[in-house]
């Protein structure tokens, strides 16, 4: 292994750490609207640090920009979809959760 | 290595059996669709991981997109006063199950499987099929991604038919229903930045899906998918196309795919006397060009699907009224 | 590194398997789409790795398509079929 | 068990289970999801045992049949769904006339 795969494999283990911290979100938390952080926050940096890891790894130019394509793709439908979703929940009065 | 993969791969099937049997016996039915949906999302995988991207592009284009857009405006319109949560059957309604004798379908079915499952054991470990066959005429098919050749030159004249089955489809739909042309509740401006950011995306990735399909993963089908995919979108977010646009340009637009297909086929008869036999020299260029309107008229037909009616009946009934 | 690759694709696999009790459990039918959306960002993540595992690159097409449509069923949830009062089963 | 036979046998449990639900469900909306999952256990199996040709590449015809099979399958739901709404803005159920039990 060259420095590069320590610094890739560094960065795809903490990626799949903030995939399981979206997860554990996303079983744990008390209503609908702390779970969108899971979607929006956790899994998001999560991919993140993959496509970082990855991109690393790239053979060429192209695939990195793919790789950052994707992430794009997915940051634009988590945020599009996190803040439909919190809106139309608010709209319907489902209730927050107060500690 | 191996061992991970194995572990993978059983860790998939079982998910999916699980996903599938969930959705099917949860009372209720948008519990249902989600559960479907994540199940369309796990097939893709499947078909990655039993070496098949094709299919695993089309798989993710139509079952993550189209399909749970489809089930999700049907759903809407099954039940659209629906006040209480889910979309739960009923239980008193008792609808879920109509057979009190369940367990004969059940050991019928059970019996059947055991056979199906001993047949598909005892079929030899090593069989090349037509792979060899497919593989010894790819320099001559115009395309170097054997499934493109396939689809488009060896098996050309099923691809001509599965094109008319989908605008079959559309036309059973139109004859069913009118479509609801009417502008749909302001979409807000997320929603709306969405589909104006994504469209072109959607019609970029579209047309490199149909560019690279001649030598890798990729194609008319899975672009069109994309391309309808994008209608949808356009259509959710409260896009209606202009009423002129609904009567012959778009009637030109979803023949297009199949007429040029029976031109060329025609032509191919002339020249080459057997139907779709393209010129070695030319079968790249004609792929190419009957790909293109293939291309277009499977992206409108399954948008035009989507709409879920004919749009011209709408706009006689509201000039009348 | 490909024995890495597949095990982390493995471990999002259960990651994925696990989020699945939201999408039984709910309680609204925004949880449920939630969860669903999230399986979508899995899944591109799975590709991805599985792309650099077996060096395919045809994989990353697919996670292209996968994070161009993962939008689309929960804009046809939310345009369509959320029903305009739902039960508040949070408060029980 | 090699990869192959391993989906192939996921595939006929999907059919299996897509055939039951078939049966015992008289909801129309199950039914097209029943239908939906028995046409992609039939997929699966295909394209499984398109898979046995070792370390060669599998077979692509039936890789081509189920591309088209996909693109066919949901435009058939399409107008599955379409007949239900109809048969549902007609007489008030989303299930057939035999299988409604009053």
């Amino acid at each position: 292994m060259n420095p590069n795969d320590y610094l890739s494999a560094a960065l795809l283990i903490t990626g799949a750490v903030f995939f399981l911290a979206g997860t554990l979100g996303l079983l744990r938390f008390p209503d609908v609207y702390t779970r969108l952080h899971a979607l929006t926050k956790a899994d998001n940096v999560g991919l993140g640090l993959m496509v970082v890891g990855l991109a690393v790894q790239a053979e060429s130019w192209s695939v990195v920009g793919k790789l950052l394509l994707i992430w794009w793709l997915v940051l634009i439908a988590g945020a599009s979809v996190a803040h439909l979703i919190a809106s139309g929940a608010l709209q319907r009065g489902i209730r927050m959760w107060k500690p | 290595m191996t061992l991970l993969t194995w572990i993978f791969d059983s860790l998939l099937g079982l998910s999916l059996l699980w996903l599938a049997w969930r959705a099917l016996a949860c009372p209720n039915l948008f519990k249902a669709i989600v559960l479907f949906v994540a199940f369309g999302l796990l097939m893709a995988l499947a078909w990655v991981r039993l070496a098949a991207p094709d299919v695993a592009l089309a798989e993710a284009a139509i079952g993550a997109g189209l399909t749970g857009a489809l089930l999700m405006a049907a759903l809407a319109k099954l039940h659209p006063t629906e006040a209480h949560n889910d979309f739960a059957v009923p239980p008193e309604k008792n609808v879920t199950k109509v057979w009190s004798w369940q367990w004969l379908p059940a050991i019928t079915i059970l019996l059947v499987t055991t056979g199906l499952g001993y047949v598909v054991l005892s079929l030899p470990p090593y069989a090349t099929g037509l792979s060899t066959e497919v593989a010894a005429n790819l320099e001559i098919s115009g395309a170097s991604n054997p499934v493109t050749a396939v689809l488009l030159n060896f098996r050309g004249y099923d691809t001509l038919l599965e094109i008319v089955v989908l605008l079959l489809a559309l036309l059973g739909v139109w004859s069913l229903n009118s479509a609801d042309l009417d502008h749909k509740a302001a979409p807000g401006i997320v929603l709306d930045t969405l589909a104006r950011l994504l469209t072109p995306i959607f019609i970029l990735v579209a047309a490199y899906l149909l560019w690279v399909g001649a030598h890798a993963p990729g194609g008319a089908f899975q672009a069109g998918a994309v391309l309808g995919a994008a209608g949808v979108l356009l259509l959710l977010a409260g896009w209606r196309p202009r009423t002129g646009l609904m009567a012959l340009p778009l009637r030109l637009v979803l023949v297009i795919g199949p007429a040029i297909f029976v031109i060329v086929a025609m032509l191919t008869l002339l020249i080459a006397g057997q139907m779709l036999e393209y010129p070695p020299t030319q079968a790249g260029a004609l792929i190419l060009i009957l790909e293109t309107a293939a291309t277009v008229s499977i992206g409108v037909t399954l948008a035009a699907l989507f709409l879920g009616g004919d749009p011209r009946k709408n706009n006689r009934n509201k000039n009348h009224t | 590194m490909q024995p890495l690759y597949l095990a982390l694709a493995l471990f999002l696999l259960l990651n994925l398997g696990a989020g699945m009790w939201r999408v039984l459990r709910g309680p609204t039918a925004a949880d449920r789409m939630l969860a669903a959306q999230l399986f979508g960002t899995t899944a591109v993540a799975i590709l991805l790795l599985l792309a650099q595992a077996t060096a395919n690159a045809a994989l990353r097409d697919i996670a292209l398509v996968f994070a161009l449509l993962a939008t689309m069923t929960a804009v046809a949830f939310v345009r369509r079929a959320w029903p305009n009062r739902e039960a508040n089963h949070e408060s029980k | 068990m090699s990869t192959a036979f391993l989906y192939a046998l996921v595939g006929t449990g999907l059919f299996a289970l897509g055939l039951y639900a078939l049966i015992v469900h008289a909801h129309l909306l199950r039914k097209i999801l029943a239908l939906n999952i028995m046409g992609s256990g039939v997929f699966m199996v295909l394209v499984a045992l398109a898979k046995r040709t070792g370390d060669a590449p599998p077979d692509a015809v039936p890789h081509a049949m189920v591309i088209t099979g996909i693109v066919v399958a949901v435009s058939a739901t399409a107008l599955a769904l379409t007949l239900m709404l109809k048969l549902n803005a007609k007489s008030g159920h989303a299930e057939l006339p035999d299988d409604r039990r009053e």
